[in-house]
């Protein structure tokens, strides 16, 4: 983890997404997919704490060698400022933060599995299981069609791709979790990996889980810090041995979670819709297949 | 920083620190995977999160909103109980070498006494923090400092049996805190540390619930500053012998300079070190050039430097 | 606005506002050359400058600094005086014909019944608000929110002799502020106005003095939205039945539509009218926008809606 | 008193004063020298107060009329904020504020007596004495040369200029208080008008009564609102009959006073050098010169 001055290379809009590229080569050569960025606010404003975005592309060869690019779509105030970000201009920067997505090492055949920006991260990774000879194939959801990210790209990284649109207006309508299992069944994914909103992240978990498939997703607890220091992040995480959870950092322990280890009664709490119903026991959760 | 050092050192009665800017409780880790950014050897102490005799996992998320010039927090005060800091998190604290500032927290008279206890003659450990903002299970769960009576009893039973300087953290919430402050110092207490977290709420109007989930957590950050600098002040001028570690929104050296006027004798800093990891080093740094611009020898001796304007007598002649 | 009012009213138990967004105390002159760019005619009410038995010419200057999202100040609550209010300002708000909140203080409990006797019988007098934080000279000059039996003596005499309903103004700076607010309504109040400005401290680093001419003032603005809403969110929960007016911070509509959530069932602005003069109007406006985006009926109706995670029972197999 | 939403027209630096002309045809007709502006700070910041500035200029002819212009010295983060300010940016600006400086009507020699930014108003009030009829001379003081207000403008204004900085750089070497008594002399002045420091202003202020030239100062007391609510912005004034003073608000009943009825004792506290020394009875001040 290093704290950078970067100077932004490129600052543009995705549709309803802004896409910045800094020039941070000090990071750039060690960042892996579901790993993210720190970028902090300017002086004298009345937000003060500091934004983070996943890593949506780190490029270490060729003209743009030593950039990293991330991919928001405007919420508050600090993505409001972000958005107005111009070429040239200089962001304070720190990264790569928290734990990437670990690559199965015989398992061969991945489905990816985002909605909305949760996309910028998973192409990220698509790339990087490419480059080690794994099968990709994805499901992109997202509200409409504007908020549908890279489309193109989506297609050119996967073997096979299932959009999906709140409103239909770009692939079948529906959500993300309406097509899985069929995508499942057709690719024989042996591994998933997920981007996408907790109540969403909680049910891919069950599917998985249910068909005893390995999978990956990262979330998006708020941060005050990012770099491990306030505990505000936590994700209650239970023990291997099942002897009971922890809350874990998710900038530090986290982002990216075994889906079957997050305690989902306890952490989607604040979630209006799930009831806190204290799981009866924790399962023995399988390693991370070697 | 060697030189900064040299020119900056304080001397809270005894105990020393090589430059007056310390970590708050709870916003420096001190885990295996801890301070991250934040350079352990650069700062004047470190104050641990708040020390708990059973471990404890503090509350669900979300425990963190942002606010104007601030936010409001509720982490729980999860730790790793006594044992494990006392196993893992305080041999790397002494690796760093740096002055150890210990806050101790329980929910009961007894915890507080036990954990006291147990820590008092501990190598590495140079003074304890008393936590009251905690609830009193023996009082349905008000916290500590609701009662002057309480505090007496929580500090002056730690202060009695530790031969560590005690550091009593009091909330601005007190009519009489300047009363409270002599109690506490009646009853053994070395210090104070001015303020802890002011008690606050945010709402999400969009979803109509408090935005943390416990609703009501501690505001901090440069909103609260003029509240902790009020508070420092006011003990200060009734206590100047007393040693004061303020904090509350410092994270420039100016902010630093500012509590040392009002009568602090170092500070620490929390929400800053969030933001910028390295706000304690810069904070030192400026507090040095405040020093050389005024050409004053020491932090200590901006002490009692406020010019305070004499009462006014009302010219005879007005009607 | 005409239409806006009919969607907005509010009823404190009697005492009816056209819509929830007041002028908080001491920030809206009333004097001839008073309200300026304020549209009186359009704010739900107006709670005068706090007044005393005698002209006050109040603090020196200077009285206000800006800080992190807000400012601190103190004016020593310069005000014409019961006589020359009544023969002046009173008339003028009259004419506007909007509900008038007087402001009470006195430096004595004598001056606190004399003033209340002198005002409730006076038409166009809707409501009392007792503020507290002043000097009590028979107390060695501590506010009178100092000490819980002297806010009964005050509270109860004032509510006992008045006919006009009793808001009794208490500042967040109270470690049992709801017994105290139980204690005002036994007393005979008929509200709370939460909350007070918070007492603080601004330091010149330049010259070495504070940056008020009287040094601790009381912190308004953003920063302390948070730390109001906390306390009418911990009042508001115990007396669900008990009108409250959220003052602190408030700009927005969203802002009051916060407060109303955490329980409020009115609210004051201060500070924001000082920077925006139509910024009552604009939050009303606001309120207005959001209840209608939410299918909500009225004001009234967003009191008690914000949803409480309940406690969280820790699964049982938890080592 | 309006407020409105401004265009600036034109925002330059001069020397190290920032210059903005606003168009603002609302407020233009009816400004009067000593008066000021009140401009609000952009949303979000941490700082929240509006600023106050004294008009400098108000076309009312022309290319330019219905436009108004004022000058300021980049202090704090407002108005390094406003420093930045762009042409055909808007401003939130409320004015015209506070009582103007009055003309003499039968009395006919002016001297007006600047420090640093004070030219600024009294640059305008010269022009509106000239189109009296009046005679204006001027002393114009600052610290160094680049802290002089235009001095050619100074200089075209008035009769006679006695330009001083406190290094010598330009003019003579001192402060304004040092040439006042040859310019009161050489010029005959019969009223006095001035822009600067407290402290300065006192000084000037008790010449003047000594000497019987009856005198108006302008006050810079900080002003929370600007518009007359918040009692924030104080200065206490004798009354006209002597009997006792009153705390008046500079921005209402001000920021333009007659010195002779300022309670400098009481209002200088905050100044270091002054103690506070009771004043043995008020003088019955004599009305302005009709
Ligand atoms: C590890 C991680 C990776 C992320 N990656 C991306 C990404 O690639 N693209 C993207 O668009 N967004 C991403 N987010 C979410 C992004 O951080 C928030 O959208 C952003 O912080 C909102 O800030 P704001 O100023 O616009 O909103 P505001 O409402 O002004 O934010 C107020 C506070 O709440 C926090 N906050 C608000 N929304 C979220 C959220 N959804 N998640 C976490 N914190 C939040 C902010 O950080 C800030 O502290 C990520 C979040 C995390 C934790
Ligand atoms: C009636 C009036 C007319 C003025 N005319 C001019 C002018 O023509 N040109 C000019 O350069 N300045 C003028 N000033 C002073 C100007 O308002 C301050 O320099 C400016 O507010 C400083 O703001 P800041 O953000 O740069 O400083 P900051 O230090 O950020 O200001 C912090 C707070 O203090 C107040 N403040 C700081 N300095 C002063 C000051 N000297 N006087 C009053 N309030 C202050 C600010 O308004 C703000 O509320 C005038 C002030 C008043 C009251
Ligand atoms: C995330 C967070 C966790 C905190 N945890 C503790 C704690 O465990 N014990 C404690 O005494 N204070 C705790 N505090 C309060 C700080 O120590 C400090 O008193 C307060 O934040 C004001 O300082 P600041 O404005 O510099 O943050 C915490 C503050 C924050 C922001
Ligand atoms: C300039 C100023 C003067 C005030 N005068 C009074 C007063 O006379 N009486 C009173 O009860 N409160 C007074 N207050 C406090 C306000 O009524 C209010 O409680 C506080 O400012 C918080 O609200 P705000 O953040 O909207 O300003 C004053 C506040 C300000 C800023
Ligand atoms: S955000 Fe601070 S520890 Fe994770
Ligand atoms: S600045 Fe508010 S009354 Fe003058």
């Amino acid at each position: 983890m290093k704290r950078v001055r970067a100077e932004v290379l490129n600052a543009r809009n995705l549709g309803v997404y802004h896409s910045i590229t800094i020039v941070a080569p000090e990071l750039a050569d060690r960042v892996r997919p579901g790993q993210f960025l720190s970028i902090g606010m300017p002086p004298e404003r009345a937000f003060l704490l500091r934004r983070h975005f996943s890593i949506h592309q780190a490029s270490r060869r060729g003209g743009w060698a030593g950039t990293l690019e991330f991919v928001f779509d405007p919420q508050g105030r600090g993505t409001a400022w972000l958005a107005e970000i111009k070429a040239h201009q200089f962001l304070d920067v720190i990264g790569p933060l928290g734990k990437a997505f670990a690559y199965p090492t015989k398992l061969n055949t991945c489905l990816l599995v985002a909605e909305g920006h949760g996309a910028a991260p998973l192409y990220f990774l698509a790339q990087e299981l490419r480059a080690r000879g794994k099968r990709v194939d994805m499901v992109v959801g997202a509200e409409t069609q504007e908020h549908v990210f890279k489309p193109i790209e989506g297609k050119r990284l996967s073997q096979t791709i299932a959009i999906v649109t709140s409103d239909g207006s770009l692939g079948e309508r529906g959500s993300v979790l309406d097509v899985m299992p069929s995508m499942l069944e057709s690719t024989r994914a042996q591994v998933v990996y997920a981007a996408a909103d907790r109540s969403t992240l909680r049910a891919i978990a069950e599917l998985c889980m249910e068909r005893q498939i390995p999978s990956q997703v990262t979330v998006e607890e708020p941060m005050a810090c990012g770099i491990g220091l306030c505990f505000t992040c936590t994700v209650p995480l239970i023990r291997k041995d099942g002897s009971g959870y922890d809350n874990v950092r998710a900038c530090t322990e986290g982002p990216v979670f075994n889906p079957a280890r997050i305690l989902w009664d306890r952490w989607l709490l604040d979630e209006p819709r799930m009831a806190p119903t204290p799981p009866e026991g924790f399962p023995v959760v399988k390693a991370w297949p070697g | 920083m060697a030189r900064l050092r040299s020119s900056l050192g304080v001397d809270l009665n005894g105990l020393r620190f090589a430059h007056p800017v310390l970590a708050a409780a709870g916003c420096l880790a001190t885990r295996r995977d801890g301070p991250g950014l934040v350079d352990l050897h650069r700062l004047g102490g470190v104050v641990t999160r708040t020390l708990t005799l059973a471990p404890s996992k503090g509350a669900p998320t979300p425990r963190a909103a942002e606010t104007a010039s601030g936010m409001v927090s509720f982490v729980g005060l999860q730790n790793p109980g006594l044992d494990e800091f006392v196993a893992e998190d305080l041999p790397r604290l002494r690796k760093a070498q740096l002055p150890v500032i210990v806050s101790i927290a329980g929910s009961s008279l007894e915890e507080y006494i036990r954990i006291a206890n147990a820590l008092h003659d501990l190598e590495g450990i140079d003074a304890l923090e008393v936590y009251l903002s905690g609830a009193d299970v023996e009082r349905g769960g008000e916290p500590f400092y609701a009662r002057p009576d309480r505090i007496h009893e929580v500090v002056g039973a730690v202060s009695r049996l530790s031969r560590l300087p005690v550091f009593v953290k009091l909330p601005p919430l007190l009519p009489d805190l300047v009363e409270t402050a002599r109690l506490c110092v009646r009853d053994g207490a070395h210090g104070f540390t001015l303020i802890d977290a002011v008690p606050a709420l945010a709402v999400d109007v969009d979803r109509l619930r408090p935005r943390l989930a416990v609703p009501v957590g501690g505001l901090s950050g440069p909103a609260i500053k003029p509240i902790a600098l009020g508070a420092v002040y006011r003990v200060a001028r009734a206590m100047p012998d007393v040693p004061i570690m303020g904090v509350g929104g410092i994270s420039t050296g100016e902010d630093a300079v500012e509590f040392l006027l009002a009568g602090a004798w170092a500070v620490q800093v929390g929400t800053a070190m969030l933001v910028n990891p390295s706000a304690p080093v810069e904070i030192a740094r400026g507090i040095q050039a405040y020093l050389k611009a005024k050409g004053i020898a020491s932090p200590g001796d901006l002490r009692g430097r406020l010019r305070i304007q004499g009462e006014v007598p009302e010219p005879e002649v007005v009607s």
